[in-house]
């Protein structure tokens, strides 16, 4: 495990060559970044099989001395860091492969390939920090590498809009993480997540404290993983090229936030109210945005409500001291959610429109593509025998057991909710007849069905590895020798798990009566509640609320400042030389060459330094 | 014998000269102007005389003094006069607003 | 308290006051040099109270005669036009007369409360001869020098004084 | 190896050049850009290796030099050095960063002005001087000497805004010159107060003579003469940095000069006011520092909140940076207020940091102008379709502008927030806005040029050319190298912040 380090310098190097030498490399600019994501595949999983029998690895040495203080910048393999090294390098190694046929053809392929291996490189590297600055410098620039293949597209204004959202969105989250982190470093003297730890264990830090940082770092976890209110971004962020969204805005880096609570988990395990916090803001998360994803038309955009949704249901779990549900949750949700990506790239790649409306009936069409949709689909709906049905589970029971009735009942109506759009967007794309005329459809090239083959057969066999039936090992070995994180596994009353079945199922059913028997009318929101249906069609306003708010009141603010600028400042400096200029045409005036002006003058001076003199008692 | 105070004196001096500073300063007659500039001197001999009876070292030193003020005195408003003359033979005027010269 | 001397002092100096108050206040150019010659002639009053009895005849003989005359003929010789006087009171004016007035105050903080414990002064034994011994003792070099200035002042005020055949030749600019 | 002239070596090098220039023919235009530039070599690699052989452990006191200059009155009785002003040079850590700062950049100035369109032997000449000056600034041991060098960056600066720069030039020059001859006006009477007051100009000596009690001084500098000594200093490096209000001389020279001087005057002369800060009142007047602190912060949080919001409106881009500089130099005063380690290593670091990033920006500003005629976002856009490169190189200034980790400003800016917030928490906490809108405002004007619709065409347009490649990679490669690896600022730093207490 002393290698670790290597894994995110494969990605680095990556970026780098193809930087340099892109342009010459042409489309083989796709071996290098698949090759070199290989290896740090490679050792990724090696690092997972040795972390299984020896503990966990930590190095360090000094990165910036500041007078006394040394802050120390180096690496941790843990069960969690080692988990999502193999998550995060396998997702990016198959994007690699799948975005090989779906960039096949774009002038600026080898940047593609370029940006791919930065953010891999930052994501890894966030992964292995053992301590919070180091973390949050990754963080930031696993935005960057977010941003810029978000505005790979640059060109088109909504691309750079959304980039330009994205970024900003997730800066205040960062900003939040960063007051955190720098008041945690106050209260504890060190930015080591061990240290912290020891210290919020030994109570060195107040309970006021402990509350106010976690909230804040949890901020920069609602930023990164798109939590209400900051989740605007994400959608958005569909502008990107699909395989970024699946690598980016599914898998990897938004789930980065809720890694970063799990990380950080015994800071919040010793708060009562941060807790609460992250559990509320997920629930609610979970069903808002559910509700949204309903009435999305965009492929795309379905897809990235319900990313929000789960990642919303990961906060839930952590929230309900669920540590292993959230993060067992994470793993799943990356496998299928990255799946269901990948498929509706490559749909698009097929029918080359985003919007379901215009689709339909693809099911005989694609051939491969269809059924592993199908795959992911049912393990999001929470379909027993589908990972997504046991992770689920485990947050259901979580929040059952931790307490709060009203948030598990919450998290009930939101799989019922997921469960419902989406096999709507399943049966709109694949079910029924072609709405509109498809020319060319063709089924998509090897190099991107491979990917999804891969990721299929994870979405189903990743479940299994922590079971109420076959065994918790995933569980118990997270929690291993670290008693901060809670139980490896939560007993939880039976009925849950029925329950949970029926709601998805439910779901299914409803879906399909209204979009393949069409024995429920398709316009029924629409006719029945326009209102409710324009608020979500619509998201719920917040967009416009955001620009009505913040984007006016900054430039409310920019025109008082200008306001300030142009009268108080300059105004300030004309006084002054108005002052000046007066005080000179008054000058020259008095020079009118009269004798007696000047003597007037002269005396007028002289008086007022006698009496000055005399007030002073210089006088005599 | 000395019921009147020195500070009387001085006092009588200090209106004069004020008031020969003010009439020098602000009137526009030339003529005034000089009369003004005598009135000055005067106060100013008031001053020597005054010292030279009741200051701490009396003589008639200060009287001696006087006397060149006022033998200066008489040269100066002669003086004056010409050039007021003069001036007034070439401007036309005796109005001292109109006497710009240095300003050119 | 109210010795004669005191009584005459604040008589002559009033009337100097007095004349100098007029000076200022007066709009006609002769009545203001009249003004001034009781001005002139207290202040000879004055100097007789500061035992200088010769400089008093000297100051009636120069001042109220000599200087008087000569402005007067002066006013003659030109040309006034009185109503220039008269023009309101200017922004320098009002100026002016704070500066005068606080220049006025500035001294008198410093001269209000002068005394000298002096020893008495025999001024008045025949003061005449007292002078006529310093001017032609010890001050009889400037003695002379003075009438070297009243010769140049004579000369010059003729010169200047006498009228331009050539014109324009003063109107330099 | 016998250093005693090592610096003044080092200073006065520029001169060469300047005396080689004054023989060149005014119209061989290759020739003179050419020798200009090679002028600014020899500083650099002096400069240069300075650097590398304080990081070989050699100690910069072996540096000074000390000649005796000019001698006012004559009191033996008061010791020899009494009145006597010496011309000493010498460096310390921060110094020495700043020179080789100021080195590397007039270098890289020098390549930028290639883009001068007109009478470069007087540019050359200038510009040589004004490098001379800024390196003096920073070597000169006492006030005296540094008062000259400051003078001497003013009356280069002043032409060569007016002269080669852009329409209101002049206007621009002159609110230069007005406000700088002000701020040196100030600082020559409360050097000049020193000086009479102790004797001595020499800033090791005031250090010690202004803080013992009871020193022998000629006349005893009561608390209220400190306060206000150290008020004028604040006012006269304050017009430099500059702090609000005081800075809208520094807008019109961002807009109206030609791009290589700004990167100059953003990158090292804006630096002189937070040098001297540190130098001079932290230094001479650490108690009164203390107290004025947080004053410091809190005007270092209005410029920072100012400068951001009201970069957010602006149209022209090099407005945009212009008040972006006013929102770093902010930052500067931040970790000046925390007045900690940790503060003011970062407001030295944002000090070299924003040199580095300002000048890569304003030399790309200057490239972009140089091909479109213009600097106004809302005609610029889609740029990264015809120069993906210079587009890259621009967003990667923007980036480490508005701090990403892994660049230089992210070092100084975290520091600077850590030393704050340890002091001030609520102030820190209102000043992270600053961090947002940093990103806004950044975002908005770099993505408005480079992104979006191009609305131009590029036929013509070249990318970077081969000599403007130069130092576009060095400052993106120093940027990088701060930011990854800051023990090459820190280290030389670790004796300065001992020093001063922090």
């Amino acid at each position: 495990m002393e290698n670790a380090w290597l894994i995110p310098l494969f990605p680095l190097l990556s970026f780098l060559v193809l930087l340099i030498a892109g342009r010459r490399l042409r489309e083989a600019s796709a071996y290098a970044g698949i090759l070199l994501t290989l290896a740090s595949l490679a050792m990724s999983v090696y690092m997972l099989a040795e972390r299984f029998t020896k503990p966990t690895f930590k190095s360090e040495s000094v990165w910036l001395t500041i007078g006394d203080l040394k802050l120390t910048a180096g690496f941790e393999v843990n069960q969690l860091n080692a988990l999502m090294l193999v998550i995060v390098s396998l997702v990016s190694f198959l994007v690699h492969i799948y975005s090989r046929g779906y960039m096949h053809g774009d002038e600026r392929f080898p940047v593609f390939y370029a940006y791919l291996g930065l953010f891999t490189f930052a994501m890894l590297g966030l992964v292995l920090s053992p301590n919070l600055l180091q973390t949050y410098i990754f963080w930031e620039l696993v935005g960057l590498g977010s941003f810029l293949l978000i505005g790979f597209y640059f060109y088109k204004e909504s691309a750079k809009h959304a980039a330009q959202k994205a970024f900003i969105m997730t800066r205040i989250g960062d900003v939040g993480l960063l007051i955190g982190m720098i008041l945690l470093f106050w209260q504890t003297g060190s930015f080591e997540y061990d240290e912290i730890f020891a210290s919020v264990k030994e109570g060195a830090v107040s309970e006021t404290m402990i509350t106010l940082t976690a909230i804040l770092i949890f901020i920069g976890a609602v930023g990164k993983s798109g939590q209400f209110p900051l989740h605007t971004w994400l959608p958005d962020a569909m502008e990107g090229p699909t395989p970024v969204s699946a690598l980016i805005h599914a898998a990897t880096m938004v789930a980065a936030g809720v890694y970063l609570v799990a990380a950080t988990f015994p800071l919040f395990a010793a708060s009562e109210t941060a807790l609460m916090t992250v559990s509320v803001i997920g629930a609610f998360t979970a069903i808002f945005a559910a509700s949204i994803g309903i009435v999305q038309k965009d492929i795309k955009r379905v897809l990235a409500y319900s990313t929000v949704s789960q990642l919303g249901y990961m906060m839930l779990a952590l929230g309900s001291a669920g540590y292993v549900a959230g993060v067992f949750h994470l793993m799943t949700h990356a496998f299928f959610k990255a799946l269901l990506f990948l498929a509706a790239g490559s749909v698009i790649h097929a029918v080359h429109t985003q919007d379901i409306e215009k689709m339909g009936g693809l099911w005989k069409k694609l051939r491969f593509t269809a059924p592993l949709f199908l795959i992911g689909t049912l393990a999001i709906s929470g379909v027993p025998l589908f990972s997504g049905f046991f992770s689920k589970d485990e947050i259901l029971v979580a929040a059952w057991v931790h307490g709060n009735k009203a948030l598990f009942w919450l998290a009930v109506t939101a799989a019922f909710f997921t469960a419902f759009y989406m096999f709507r967007l399943f049966f709109m794309v694949f079910a029924g007849e072609a709405r509109t005329h498809m020319k060319n459809v063709h089924e998509s090239p090897g190099s991107m069905i491979f990917p999804m083959a891969v990721l299929g057969v994870l979405a189903i066999a990743s479940g299994y590895i922590n079971t109420p039936w076959f065994g918790t090992f995933l569980g118990d070995w997270l929690v291993e020798g670290n008693s901060a994180l809670g139980h490896g596994h939560v007993e939880g009353p039976a009925w849950i798990m029925i329950v949970a079945t029926l709601v998805s199922l439910s779901g299914i059913l409803l879906a399909y009566l209204i979009y393949v028997k069409r024995s429920i009318s398709r316009d029924w929101l629409i006719s029945r509640a326009p209102l409710t249906y324009n608020v979500l069609r619509n998201k719920y306003y917040i967009d416009e609320f955001y620009g009505m708010t913040f984007v006016y009141g900054a430039k409310a603010v920019s025109l008082f400042l200008r306001f300030i600028e142009t009268f108080l400042v300059e105004g300030l400096v004309k006084t002054v030389t108005v002052f000046v200029q007066t005080l000179g045409k008054t000058g020259s005036k008095i020079q009118s060459g009269q004798v007696q002006t000047y003597g007037a003058i002269a005396f007028v001076g002289l008086a007022v330094l006698m009496v000055i003199f005399a007030l002073t008692g210089g006088y005599l | 014998m000395s019921n009147v105070p020195v500070s009387a004196f001085l006092a009588l001096a200090l209106i004069l000269f004020c008031i020969g500073l003010y009439g020098a300063l602000s009137k526009r007659n030339t003529v005034i102007v000089l009369i003004s500039i005598e009135l000055m001197l005067n106060a100013v001999n008031i001053n020597l005389v005054t010292f030279s009876k009741y200051g701490p070292a009396p003589s008639i030193n200060g009287q001696i003094f006087a006397l060149f003020a006022i033998a200066i005195a008489a040269a100066e408003a002669a003086i004056g006069l010409a050039i007021l003359i003069a001036l007034y033979n070439n401007r036309k005027t005796v109005n001292i607003d109109e006497m710009d010269q240095l300003k050119h | 308290m109210l010795s004669g001397e005191f009584i005459a002092f604040i008589g002559l100096a009033l009337v100097a006051i007095m004349g100098g108050v007029l000076l200022l206040n007066l709009t006609k150019v002769v009545h203001m040099v009249v003004a001034l010659v009781f001005t002139f002639v207290s202040i000879a009053g004055i100097y007789v109270l500061l035992s200088a009895e010769f400089l008093a005849a000297v100051q009636i003989l120069i001042y109220s005669g000599a200087i008087t005359i000569i402005m007067l003929f002066g006013i003659m010789l030109t040309k006034h036009n009185d109503e220039s006087e008269a023009k309101g009171i200017g922004w320098r004016k009002i100026l002016l007369f704070l500066g005068v007035l606080a220049f006025g105050a500035a001294v008198y903080i410093g001269i209000y409360d002068l005394d000298f414990t002096s020893e008495t002064s025999s001024l008045h034994v025949k003061n005449t001869e007292q002078i006529g011994l310093a001017l032609y003792s010890d001050y009889i070099i400037p003695f002379e020098l003075t009438s070297v200035v009243l010769l140049v002042t004579l000369v010059g005020a003729i010169i200047l004084a006498r009228k331009d055949d050539n014109g324009k030749e003063g109107d330099k600019e | 190896m016998n250093e005693s002239y090592y610096l003044s070596l080092l200073v006065f090098s520029p001169l060469l050049g300047i005396i080689l220039l004054a023989f060149m023919s005014k119209d061989s235009e290759k020739s003179i850009k050419l020798l200009g530039f090679m002028a600014t070599l020899p500083p650099a690699i002096l400069a240069l290796m300075a650097y590398v052989s304080r990081l070989m452990g050699k100690d910069l006191a072996d540096f000074s030099e000390r000649v005796r200059w000019i001698q006012f009155g004559n009191l033996p009785q008061m010791g020899e050095d009494f009145f006597t002003v010496y011309y000493e040079l010498g460096i310390d850590g921060f110094s020495l960063l700043m020179i080789v700062l100021t080195a590397i950049l007039s270098t890289l100035a020098a390549i930028a002005s290639f883009h001068i369109k007109k009478e470069w032997k007087g540019y050359y000449m200038l510009f040589l001087l004004l490098e001379i000056g800024m390196l003096g600034v920073f070597t000169a041991q006492n006030l005296i000497l540094f008062f000259v060098f400051f003078e001497l960056t003013l009356i280069p600066m002043f032409f060569l805004i007016g002269k080669w720069g852009f329409f209101e030039k002049e206007k621009a020059a002159y609110s230069f010159l007005i406000y700088n001859g002000l701020g040196s006006a100030i600082l020559l009477i409360v050097i000049m107060v020193l000086f009479a007051r102790t004797g001595t100009t020499n800033i090791e000596a005031l250090k010690i003579l202004v803080n013992t009690a009871n020193s022998d001084l000629i006349t005893p500098l009561s608390d209220s003469v400190k306060y206000g000594l150290l008020i004028a200093l604040l006012v006269a490096f304050g017009i430099k940095l500059p702090i609000f209000p005081l800075h809208s001389w520094m807008l019109r020279v961002h807009v109206e000069a030609p791009p290589s001087i700004v990167m100059l005057h953003s990158g090292i002369l804006l630096k002189i006011g937070a040098y001297g800060l540190i130098r001079f009142g932290m230094g001479i007047f650490p108690e009164q520092f203390k107290e004025l602190a947080v004053v410091l912060a809190v005007l270092g949080v209005i410029n920072l909140l100012y400068g951001a919001f009201l970069a957010f409106i602006q149209k022209d881009f090099k407005m945009v940076l212009a008040y972006s500089s006013i929102s770093h130099m902010g930052i500067v005063l931040i970790g000046l207020g925390a007045l900690n380690q940790a503060g003011i290593q970062g407001a030295i670091f944002q000090v070299v940091s924003h040199g580095l990033i300002s000048a890569l920006l304003f030399f790309l500003v200057g490239v972009f102008y140089e091909r479109t005629h213009t600097t106004d976002i809302s005609k610029l856009g889609g740029m990264a379709k015809g120069m993906p490169i210079a587009s890259g190189f621009l967003l990667a200034g923007a980036m480490a502008s508005l701090g990403l980790p892994g660049m230089s400003g992210f070092v100084s800016e975290f520091m600077a927030f850590l030393g704050l917030f340890e002091e001030m928490p609520w102030l820190a906490a209102v000043g992270t806005l600053g961090i947002i809108m940093t990103a806004v405002y950044l975002l908005r004007a770099v993505l408005a040029i480079t992104y979006g619709r191009a609305d131009r065409e590029f036929a013509g347009i070249t990318d970077l050319r081969s000599y403007e490649w130069a130092p576009v990679l060095v400052l993106v490669g120093l940027i990088v190298l701060i930011g990854v690896y800051p023990a090459v600022l820190s280290e030389p730093l670790k004796s300065v912040l001992l020093g001063l207490g922090g």
